[in-house]
Formats: C-alpha cells, structure tokens, sequence
C-alpha cells in the first residue's frame, strides 16, 4: 500500500491513519468523502469515478508535500477509489498526522480543496432518469475550456 | 509519434480513450487545434492538456513519445 | 458502546466513524489525540487520565447537542480514554459527520476545544524524573482558583 | 448529607477520594470555605465546583443527597 494511490476496491481508512502515526505525533485527522444519497433534491443510485491513474498518483503525492512544505511536521496519506461506488462507500480518504491539533485540522481540510483543483479524478452521478459527469464537460459548446 | 489520453465526458465525445498521432515538434496549442478539428466541441469540455502527467502550457514543445492527456474539469474528492 | 463515553481500555476509531455514517452524510471527521513523546523538549514516559466519569459522558453528550445546534445535520460521537495511556495510544477520538465537509471540519475541531474547556477529566504526565498534573492544581497557594 | 468528591491533584491534597458532610442548606460558597479549613490550599487548585454532575454557582444552595464534586482545571484532550 502507498501513501498516495488511487485504488478499485473499499477503502479501509484506518490502513491511511496507521501509516501516518509517529511518536512525535499528537494529533491525526482523518477524513472521509462518502456517496451521498441525495444532492440539490436529486436522488443518487451510485456514483462512478475515474482517473488518470498514475498522474492521479503524482499530484496526490505533491499535495503531500505541499503540506509538508506548508506546515512542517504534518504527514499525510490519501486514497482515492475509481469504478463505481454505492451510497455511503468511502470515495477518498486523507490522513494527516502532526505534532499539534491545528495543523491537522488545516492540511487535511487543504488536502480535500487541493484535490477538487488539481487531481485527474471525474465523478459520474447516476440517477433514477439519467447520469452526467459532474464538472461540465460537455455543456457549453464553445464557451469555456481551453 | 506521441500518445494521446480522453478522460470521462471526453471519451465519449472522441469515442476512443487513446490514440496516437505524428505531433511531435508541434506546441500543445497545435494538439488542442488538432484534436478540436477532428473531434468538434472537444475544447469545450478540456479544460486543461497533460503532458507527460504534469499540466503543461500552450506553447509547450511535443516531443516524440511525449504523452499528452485532455483533462476535463476534475471532480474528484 | 455508547456515542459519548469514557472508556479504560484501547479505542478503536473506526468504531465512532462508523457510528455517525449516514445515507444523507458526504463528509466524515475522525480526530484522534495520541500520546506525544515529546512536549516542549521534555520526554513522556507514559501518560495517566483520570475522569469524573458520569458528569464528563454527560458533558461529551452536551458538546454532541451543541454541535447539532450549532452545524445543523452534522452528528457526532466522541470517547475518551482513562487509565495509563503508552506512547501513541489514542486518548480522544472526535467523529463528526456532515451532509458537507465545512461542517464535518469545523464541528470536529469545535468539539476537541470544548472537551479542553468544560470536560472532566484530568491528565498526569510521566517522566523519567517526575510527574505532574496539568493544569496547575497545586501550583499557585492562595492564586488562582475559585 | 452531601457527598463531596476530590480527584487528580485535589486528591492528593485531600488524600481521600470522597467524603460525606453535613451540609445541606448551606451555599456551594460555603462548602468552597468548609473545604478550605478543612484542606488548607484546596481552593488554589480547584477551578470549579459541581453539584450533581453540573458546574454550580457560589450562591447556589445544597440539598440533601447531593453530589458534589470539586473540580480542577480540566486537562483532556
């Protein structure tokens, strides 16, 4: 297991919060992004994730050491699943261990706001009467993009 | 010859995940021209190229082997 | 096992997680304070807390009220252990679920400062020339106090 | 009757854990001062003082059966 990865099968946080546990650490965070039932009033059937895998891989573990550079001490590791998730199924998991609470608290916040930014992850809702990419990929022809 | 990667919402536009064409010595504002004439509307939808799993600019040079990758707006987390 | 509860033996995190998830949750927090071996240049042996064990579980429960007041949908579960706690064993575990992840980061952290202000319980650290209570109990004759 | 906890360094200075006293009527104020003859110094560790598993106020008044407990400052966490 790697401290940055991307994986198909179910997430089991606590391998991400023992890999980041050090005698020095005080405190560790852990967070969870879950499929959620219901978004804006619509219900979700499942959800399905993919990613470009090994680039994926690289900017998670820049995110590492993004925070390491931005709150000395601070260790983390994150997960991220792909292929399809039901309600509830853990989809991404940050860890992050440091020697005092606040940083804890702020990297993984930073680690979640970094990944929704600059990760190669795309998220397909599927609902009762349809599906989409989340993100607008196809929506506006000749509007925004490149 | 480089490689090129469609991701998510992209991919069905292309209907292919990946292909290879002669692009090499071409920027990677000459990939996008490319790709937008054989495949309408794909410049909507990318808002970034990849090349060689880093984002790279528009006047980034392709080199042969070089793999660039259209990257939709990510949703991930 | 109870969602507010001060426990003697080792904590297993996952088992607060798992006790806030729900189908309307996209977003779960998980804080665990360990033992740290170094505070402030000085060495932890191990670690002792004693509690005032009904009135900190009704003190836990009223921080979980404060947090559904507070962040509306956001349901938590914290434990705190008592006893001789070893390097890195865990002491608190702090688990927060939210619809949305702000308040999953902001409740879990809100919760941590309230058990440092209005909970009932102690901590004794252990060193290798001493011990102490925190929090000044028999340090200031005639100071502070009531 | 009321009964009186002590705990972490407060014990140590009463060198007991629990106690009963004869107190019921009396002020939370006036336990604070019985303590105090009673442990000389208790006061300079106590923050607080609860009755029935909630922090009181000086004035409120104790009845019989009571728990009371005197409360250092906290250290959890």
């Amino acid at each position: 297991m790697k401290a940055f990865e991307i994986v198909s099968q179910a997430i089991d946080p606590q391998h991400y919060a023992d890999m980041v546990l050090r005698p020095e650490a005080g405190a560790v965070t852990l967070f969870t992004g879950h499929v959620r039932e219901w978004t804006k009033g619509v219900r979700t059937l499942y959800l399905s994730y993919e990613a470009y895998i090994p680039m994926a891989e690289k900017k998670l573990a820049q995110i590492g050491a993004e925070i390491e550079e931005r709150w000395p001490g601070a260790k983390t590791a994150i997960a991220h699943r792909i292929g399809e998730l039901a309600i509830s199924d853990i989809a991404v998991v940050i860890a992050v261990s440091s020697p005092r609470r606040k940083a804890a608290y702020e990297a993984n916040e930073y680690a979640i706001e970094r990944i929704k930014e600059i990760v190669p992850i795309w998220k397909k809702e599927i609902w009762e009467d349809g599906e989409e990419w989340i993100g607008d990929q196809k929506k506006k022809p000749g509007g925004e993009g490149l | 010859m480089i490689t090129i990667h469609y991701f998510a919402g992209l991919k069905e536009v292309t209907g292919i995940a990946q292909e290879q064409a002669d692009l090499s010595g071409r920027t990677v504002e000459e990939l996008g021209q490319w790709a937008a004439e054989k495949y309408p509307g794909i410049l909507a939808g990318a808002s970034r190229i990849a090349v060689n799993e880093e984002y790279a600019l528009p006047e980034d040079l392709l080199e042969n082997g070089d793999i660039a990758a259209f990257i939709p707006p990510v949703s991930g987390g």
